[in-house]
């Protein structure tokens, strides 16, 4: 018999497995799957592929220089790991660190070269021709001026880069000037003591006692992991910490003590403070008998401190006196360090406050011992460098052509203070900053750099760390082509000198490092240290070091030399007395308050921020960017405001607009306005001129901005 | 071509009438073409809003067209012939308010597409499943319910297919009808159960019986009293603008009755209701009922206008006999009730969310976008085109058409 | 939701609210299934095309009652069952007509006939008065002096409009006797049928005469 | 023999008196995650993040002002866990193995009852397609899936990273994960160690410890969802506020 297949039998199979099929898992399963397809997107991102790596390096974004692990996938950083047992951040990164690779990728970063043309519009221009155009300013300012009238504006002083800038302008009479940063106080210190002296660090580990001056101790000042290391309540070790701010911080909240200080009067206090020091006899007596040059006689230390007597002190600061002698004493007790410090918004402390803070440190005895400041042993240097100073030095209109620097972080600056440091009719300023900066918004020519993930660098030596380091910021991300390091800008218009390549240039410090000998160096793969001395070649030591390693100097003996606790300026000797002619905030006028602006530790104060942060602070509200205004709800209610009201801040130069935010904790009188990124407009730095606090200064000093009167008006919508 | 009954509105009159609605429509669907192309970040509900405008509006017009199964059950189940007059009326409401609710929902959630996962991997544990169910399965009933009113136009009765279909279909209608008086108390219930279930919002949350909260039996009831109330509204309304008796006066009186029977007992069952809540299910989570009434835009005030003034106000009223021949009142009493089932909806689906749970969150309002609001006036004016269409073409109100043979 | 799924394991809940569900959903399908099977079994009017074609007499006008005008001299007017009419009561088992004199209004009852305990009430294609009666078994009529001459209404037509009506009260007809459940489905064999209660004797007659007069 | 597999309950200690608000345990769990970025100038509550840092002042004046900063995540609710009830169609799940509570995102409809019934605030809708600075999208986490428009999302203790544990255990022939091998971004990140994550039921554990700890407490306890979150503090003030005592007996009844 055939076997033959009629048609009746084959719709039969068809059927029947049709129905079989129906009735097994695999329909629903199917269909489930399917599931995926119905989801609506319109843009579905893809994620990165490619093979995984695993590199070593250090943060760029702020002079703590955190090690970081960095982990990418088809050449992208994924993620970022702190890296156990690093010399300095001990494993940790803060929240910037961690979103600091977003800055490549930033809506506001500037992807090619611009100018401001004759209409004042900004219009793309080749690098070539912006090379051209900044070589055309150079040679007319140096034509047109004197000493100083080119200067670069150095946001990360202290590393070779800098060094390069100072010899490139040896070349040309011009000036280095010192951006802002939170370890620029230190340097006043240095002036304090007579002669020659070395650099200086804090060691806040090993401190009895922290008296801060609105440091952001607890918020990641210096070194990784220093505030979690203070803020560890098990540890009975830990530094007492004295927080003398204004603003109720996260460092003032967490401090030990939080002496809510009236704006403007550190000066008052610190010399308050050395008034009880020197009357109850607490001083280091012994360094201050061999030592001290201005103790004793007219007009010295001790009969300028005789005047702030804790009363008068009290009723200047608003913190009463038992309050003032119980810091005083504890302070007295053994080492302790004295931080007067730089807001990345507010900017520093007045020059006479610095000095009055740091006389403290001079009279504890703390120079030289541990616990209190140390000294970093050197790295010889060669060849002829430019002077380096602050911008407050630098003096009115001098300036004809001003380069900016573009490393990150760093702190902001009022753009008045800025422009009166350049010459009025013929001053231009350089930009090459990766983004728009708020105090730049006028910058001539931009001429955009790398951003922090994409170059070569030096890490930074944190404020805290007792001996000197060298870490590389190793990139971990390719450059973009419109992108050029500042040093190759220099050495494209340079025509006098050649200017090194910063490889060479670290590749430089990093042999005269090996020829040194000291030290030791951290492989991050193995979590341990090895002595240099077990290098055999400079080769050897580069290659640790571009593998994310970091060396770290042995510590030296200091002895402090003799000093001067008024320091060697006239001007600011004379206006230390001034201080008590101050009046206090119970005699404020009506409707006269004050404004103090501020900026956030992690949310750098000029530059912009990364666009998850942005969002995060927006969503949280534990950052208020420049649109809110945070006053005391007694001040508000006298003033007319409630809780959410728009009102407008006027100074004599200009006005912002804001949101009212009470906080019992504020001080009366007081109304603070953050400076820095907007959270609204994904971090971008600067949406729009006019609307930063920083555009409202007008201060009687160059060095100080931090108090400025004004008057708060409502907003009638 | 589908005719028009002749003795209804002339096309003068109607065209520019429906021209006008359809221009709200319009402008509804291209704010459902927003929401569905780009997301629903034109609305303004946000994270602490999860449920906007648009679920208040389900919810409240799911309650109002609950005059549909009440009133077929009540004609079919329980023989009430009063209600002869406005049953196919209460159809098309019905029909109107469920499959509007059901477009709304679609839009409300984000992915759409995967609205049939319900069905897929239901949670039988969940309110908003049992809700999903029986509104899709009561919307199949409500449809058929409709189409023999469909195929009562002049035009398409000529078919004899259809005409035995409807004929058909008439004899079973009270199947439908208990199995929509089923659907509909589920999941009347269950849209209250939504907040009662709640345990994390112990402003929503209630005591339970068995496995329902108290507020799956309140829905119901409030849903029963007001649907006939809803219904009085419109056809007093129909009738104003078509300028004709469509309704008897007995059917008013019944409906009212009824509605005021059924809301007294729902405001007495809310008062138990509340009284308990207060002191005993708020407290033992840790919450005094001070605190939900401490802020302004939802105070005391609003307990009491819900309860008092358009809940045991209008019961009153509308249980008088003398009362209710009175055809002003007839017409402020049934808005009152509708007025409060809105408020109650509202207070649940809003004031719930607006109160922060965790101590430290901030109390937080919601207005509505132009998008959410004109997704809304499209709902609105999709039910307003459909009515009159069936009051044009479909014999609503045999009372009418009686009158015009004779 | 079904086995073979990720995680899927039964419960009570399930059962119970899938298997209350799939009920109530197996219940509206299955009333609608057999709703539109229902639908499906039409049943023909026995000789209906014949009773379309047998009315369209010149001069003789129709009134929607299912009655028929006939002129006569004299101005008065025969009125008498139409064909379909006369064939939906075949023999009547009793009749009740008005008397000589008596005055008709249109619309209202003029006419009343038994057939199986079932009655159809002829109501009056015309006002007047009756002048005449007569007839037996089927052939019964009335003659009638109208009120107003012509006669006019918008209930009577002539020979054009009368095959459209005729045909959609056949449809009528057809779909009143399709929507019950005669168990029967009768071909139309053209053939005249002169007595359809005969013909379909479990229909319900008395629904049948309160639509059709 | 089959060997049982004990069951995990991973869980979290916070201590408040640690965080500083600094907000690394939102921006490295935003990153780890691929939470999405919303447009620049979005509405407050409209943004995604699985852990959200509250400030919390004790409304004083100075000197008794004091400021706690509260991080809130899912708080994975042991018991009645009140977004899993509601859900229509099963997308959020209690891993019985572990007690994770995970939202599926490939199954969620977005009808957002789950974040109304969450009394903890800690679900996010993605309102937007989600959306990375142009760019970005290169430095996503390749190991997470961005979840799609439409969407609930919310803490799943880095699903991730707990998957990518599992697969190495089982690559190397083990059915268990050591403690030391899974770690949320979160308690990674913070750089005051104020995060403890790690298995409640293996009583060993550090977080086990300092949840059995006089000082411990969980948000809203009064509610009776059993979180899995807890937290420490020695400040009375923040305590109070953040439990919330049941103002009468659960047992007792009224009626």
């Amino acid at each position: 018999m055939g076997f033959s297949v009629k048609r009746r039998d084959f719709l039969g199979l068809v059927g029947g497995g049709a129905i079989g099929a129906a009735l097994s898992p695999a329909p629903w399963k199917g269909l489930d799957d399917i599931a995926i397809w119905t989801q609506n997107w319109s843009w579905k991102p893809r994620l990165p592929r490619g093979p995984v790596e695993v590199a070593f390096t250090h943060c760029g974004l702020c002079p703590a220089g955190c090690g970081l692990k960095v982990r990418s996938v088809g050449g992208n950083p994924v993620s970022i790991h702190g890296v156990p047992g690093h010399p300095s951040s001990t494993g940790f990164v803060c929240a910037l660190g961690l979103a600091g690779r977003y800055f490549s990728y930033h809506p506001s970063r500037i992807v090619e070269p611009t100018i401001v043309g004759t209409s004042g519009q900004r219009r793309g221009i080749s690098r070539k021709a912006a090379v051209r155009q900044l070589g055309d300013w150079l040679d007319k300012a140096r034509s047109g001026g004197g000493h100083g009238s080119v200067a670069i504006l150095d946001n990360h002083p202290g590393r070779v880069r800098s060094l390069a800038y100072r010899g490139w302008l040896a070349t040309l009479d011009g000036v280095h000037i010192k951006g802002l940063r939170e370890d620029t106080p230190i340097n006043r210190l240095r002036t304090m003591l007579d002669g020659p002296a070395p650099e200086l660090g804090l060691d806040i580990a090993r401190a009895r006692t922290v008296l801060s001056f609105g440091a952001p101790v607890l918020e990641g000042l210096g070194s990784g992991g220093a505030g979690a290391h203070l803020r560890g309540r098990s540890d009975t070790e830990k530094p007492y910490i004295v927080q003398i701010e204004t603003r109720p911080s996260r460092t003032a909240r967490g401090a030990d003590l939080w002496l809510r200080i009236a704006p403007g009067t550190e000066t008052v206090l610190a010399l308050g403070l050395a008034n009880i020091l020197v009357s109850e006899g607490l001083y280091d007596k012994e360094i201050i008998a061999q030592q001290a040059l201005d103790l004793d006689g007219p007009g010295g230390y001790r009969e300028l401190v005789a005047r702030f007597s804790p009363k008068q002190v009290s009723r200047i600061t608003g913190i009463d006196a038992a309050t003032i002698k119980k810091v005083a004493r504890r302070f007295a007790s053994g080492p302790a360090v004295v931080i007067p410090g730089v807001d990345p918004g507010g900017g520093p402390l007045s020059a006479e406050a610095q000095t009055a803070a740091f006389s403290l440190s001079l009279l504890n005895g703390d120079v030289g011992r541990p616990g209190g400041v140390v000294a970093r042993r050197a790295i010889p240097q060669e060849g002829q460098l430019a002077d380096t100073v602050e911008l407050a030095d630098v003096p009115d209109g001098s300036i004809r052509l001003l380069i900016v620097d573009g490393a990150a972080g760093g702190c902001a600056m009022p753009t008045s203070l800025l422009k009166r440091k350049l010459n009025p009719s013929e001053g231009r300023v350089v930009s090459l900053s990766p983004f728009e900066r708020s105090a730049l918004h006028g910058a001539d020519l931009v001429i955009p750099s790398t951003t922090p993930f994409e170059n070569i660098d030096e890490a930074g030596v944190p404020i805290d760390a007792p001996v000197d380091s060298m870490g590389l910021t190793v990139p971990s991300m390719r450059a973009p082509d419109y992108s050029v390091d500042s040093l190759s800008v220099l050495s494209m218009v340079a025509k006098s000198s050649v200017v090194p390549t910063i490889t060479e240039l670290l590749r430089g410090r990093s042999d005269r490092i090996h020829a040194g000998g000291r030290g030791s160096v951290f492989d991050p793969s193995k979590g341990e240290s090895v002595p240099l001395t077990e290098f055999q070649t400079n080769g050897d030591l580069w290659r640790a070091l571009m593998g994310g390693g970091l060396w770290t100097d042995t510590s030296a003996a200091f002895t402090c030399p003799p000093f001067r606790l008024m320091g060697a300026n006239a001007a600011i000797r004379d206006r230390l007395p001034q201080a008590l002619e101050q009046p206090s905030t119970a005699d404020r006028q009506a409707r006269e308050i004050v404004l103090m602006p501020f900026g956030w530790r992690d949310a750098p104060g000029d530059g912009p921020l990364p666009p998850v942060m942005a969002k995060l602070f927006r969503e949280t509200r534990l950052r208020l960017d420049s649109r809110f205004a945070t006053i005391c709800p007694k001040t508000a209610g006298e003033l007319g405001f409630a809780q959410g009201d728009k009102a407008s801040i006027k100074t004599s130069l200009g006005s912002i607009t804001v949101e009212v935010v009470l906080d019992p904790a504020v001080v009366d009188g007081v109304v603070h306005v953050a400076v820095g990124p907007s959270t609204e407009a994904f971090g971008d730095a600067s949406p729009g001129k006019g609307d930063q606090p920083l555009d409202l200064p007008s201060c009687k000093n160059d060095d100080c901005w931090r108090v400025i009167p004004a008057k708060m008006l409502e907003v009638v919508s | 071509m589908i005719e028009p009954l002749d003795n209804r509105a002339p096309t003068r009159v109607f065209l520019p009438w429906i021209g006008f609605w359809m221009a709200i429509f319009a402008l509804g669907a291209y704010c459902t073409v927003l929401c569905l192309s780009q997301g629903l970040f034109h609305t303004n509900m946000n994270n602490r809003f999860g449920f906007g405008i648009w679920i208040f509006l389900d919810l409240t017009v799911i309650a109002l067209g609950a005059g549909a199964f009440f009133s077929a059950f009540l004609l079919y189940i329980l023989k009430k012939q009063a209600l002869k007059d406005v049953i196919g009326a209460a159809v098309v409401l019905g029909f109107i308010c469920y499959s509007g609710a059901v477009v709304v929902l679609a839009i409300d959630v984000g992915q759409p597409l995967r609205a049939w996962f319900t069905f897929w991997h239901p949670n039988a544990h969940s309110m908003l499943a049992e809700v999903t169910f029986c509104l899709t399965l009561y919307l199949l009933v409500l449809a058929i319910e409709y189409v023999p009113l469909i195929l009562k136009n002049p035009s398409l009765s000529k078919n004899v297919s259809l005409l035995v279909f409807e004929g058909q279909l008439h004899k079973v209608v009270v199947v439908f009808a208990g199995v929509g008086a089923i659907l509909s108390f589920f999941h009347q219930g269950s849209l209250g159960g939504l907040y009662g279930v709640m345990n994390g919002r112990p402003f929503a949350f209630r005591e339970h019986f068995f496995i329902w909260p108290s507020t799956f039996f309140l829905f119901i009831l409030s849903a029963i009293a007001a649907g006939p109330s809803f219904l009085i509204l419109i056809n007093k309304l129909a009738s104003k603008i078509s300028k004709k008796q469509l309704v008897r006066k007995e059917a008013y009186d019944f409906l009212g009755r009824i509605s005021g029977w059924l809301l007294l007992a729902y405001v007495g069952l809310k008062s138990v209701d509340t009284i308990v809540w207060i002191n005993h299910t708020a407290p033992a989570s840790g919450y005094s009922a001070s605190e939900f009434f401490k802020e302004a835009s939802f105070g005391t005030w609003i307990l009491f206008a819900e309860i008092i003034l358009f809940g045991l106000l209008p019961a009153l009223v509308l249980i008088n006999n003398r009362l209710r021949k009175n055809p002003l009142v007839m017409i402020v009493a049934p808005l009152l009730v509708c007025i409060g089932i809105a408020i109650n909806r509202y207070v649940m689906t809003l004031q719930s969310q607006s109160l922060p749970t965790l101590p430290f969150e901030e109390f937080v309002l919601y207005t509505p976008s132009l998008v959410e609001i004109g997704v809304f006036g499209g709902m609105l004016s999709y039910g307003v085109i459909v009515f009159s269409l069936s009051y044009r073409y479909l014999p609503l109100f045999p009372g009418l058409q009686q009158k015009a043979k004779t | 939701m079904l086995p073979g799924m990720y995680e899927f394991h039964f419960e009570l809940g399930h059962l119970i609210f899938l298997g209350g569900f799939m009920t109530i959903g197996a219940v509206i399908g299955a009333t609608l299934l057999i709703t539109l099977f229902r639908s499906t079994r039409i049943v023909t009017v026995p000789g209906g095309a014949t009773a379309i074609e047998k009315e369209s007499t010149a001069g003789v006008l129709h009134h929607v009652g299912h009655t028929l005008l006939r002129p006569l001299a004299g101005g008065t007017l025969k009125i008498s069952l139409d064909d379909l009419g006369t064939r939906l009561l075949g023999r009547p088992d009793r009749m009740r007509l008005p008397k000589i004199g008596q005055r008709i209004t249109e619309g209202a009852d003029a006419v009343k006939l038994w057939r199986k305990q079932s009655a159809a009430t002829i109501v009056a294609p015309v006002s007047g008065t009756v002048v005449e009666t007569g007839g037996h078994d089927d052939k019964w009529y009335l003659r009638v002096l109208p009120d107003a001459t012509p006669v006019e209404g918008e209930n009577l037509m002539g020979a054009a409009k009368v095959r459209s009506w005729l045909t959609s009260e056949i449809d009528k007809l057809q779909a009143i006797l399709s929507s019950e459940d005669l168990g029967l489905a009768m071909a139309d064999g053209g053939e005249p049928l002169p007595d359809l209660p005969s013909a379909v004797p479990d229909a319900d007659w008395q629904k049948i005469y309160s639509e059709m007069f | 023999m089959t060997k049982t597999t004990p069951k995990k309950r991973y869980g979290m200690v916070i201590d408040i008196d640690r965080c500083d608000g600094c907000g690394a345990c939102m921006v490295a769990c935003s990153l780890e995650n691929n939470v999405s970025v919303v447009p620049a100038g979005a509405a407050p509550h409209r943004g995604l993040t699985w852990i959200r840092v509250y400030s919390v002042t004790n409304k004083k004046e100075y000197p008794d002002s004091d400021t706690a900063y509260l991080p809130v995540s899912c708080q994975h609710c042991g018991n009645e866990t009140p977004c899993v009830g509601v859900c229509p169609q099963s997308a959020v799940d209690v891993d019985p193995k572990n007690g994770i509570v995970s939202q599926i995102p490939e199954r969620c409809m977005g009808c957002r009852y789950c974040m109304v019934a969450c009394p903890y605030h800690a679900r996010y809708f993605n309102w937007w397609d989600p959306e990375w600075p142009e760019g970005t999208e290169h430095l996503l986490n390749p190991g997470v899936t961005p979840r799609m428009r439409g969407v609930v999302e919310k803490c799943n203790f880095c699903h991730g990273r707990h998957h990518a544990a599992q697969e190495r255990a089982a690559s190397e022939g083990r059915s268990e994960i050591e403690p030391n091998e899974y770690q949320t971004a979160c308690a990674e990140a913070c750089p005051n160690g104020a995060i403890t994550f790690g298995d409640l039921a293996d009583k060993n554990s550090e977080v086990a410890k300092l949840a059995a700890g006089p000082e411990s407490f969980q948000l809203l306890k009064s509610l009776g969802t059993e979180p899995k979150i807890y937290y420490l503090t020695q400040r009375g003030w923040v305590r109070d506020m953040a439990t919330r005592t049941p103002l009468i007996s659960k047992g007792q009844s009224h009626d």
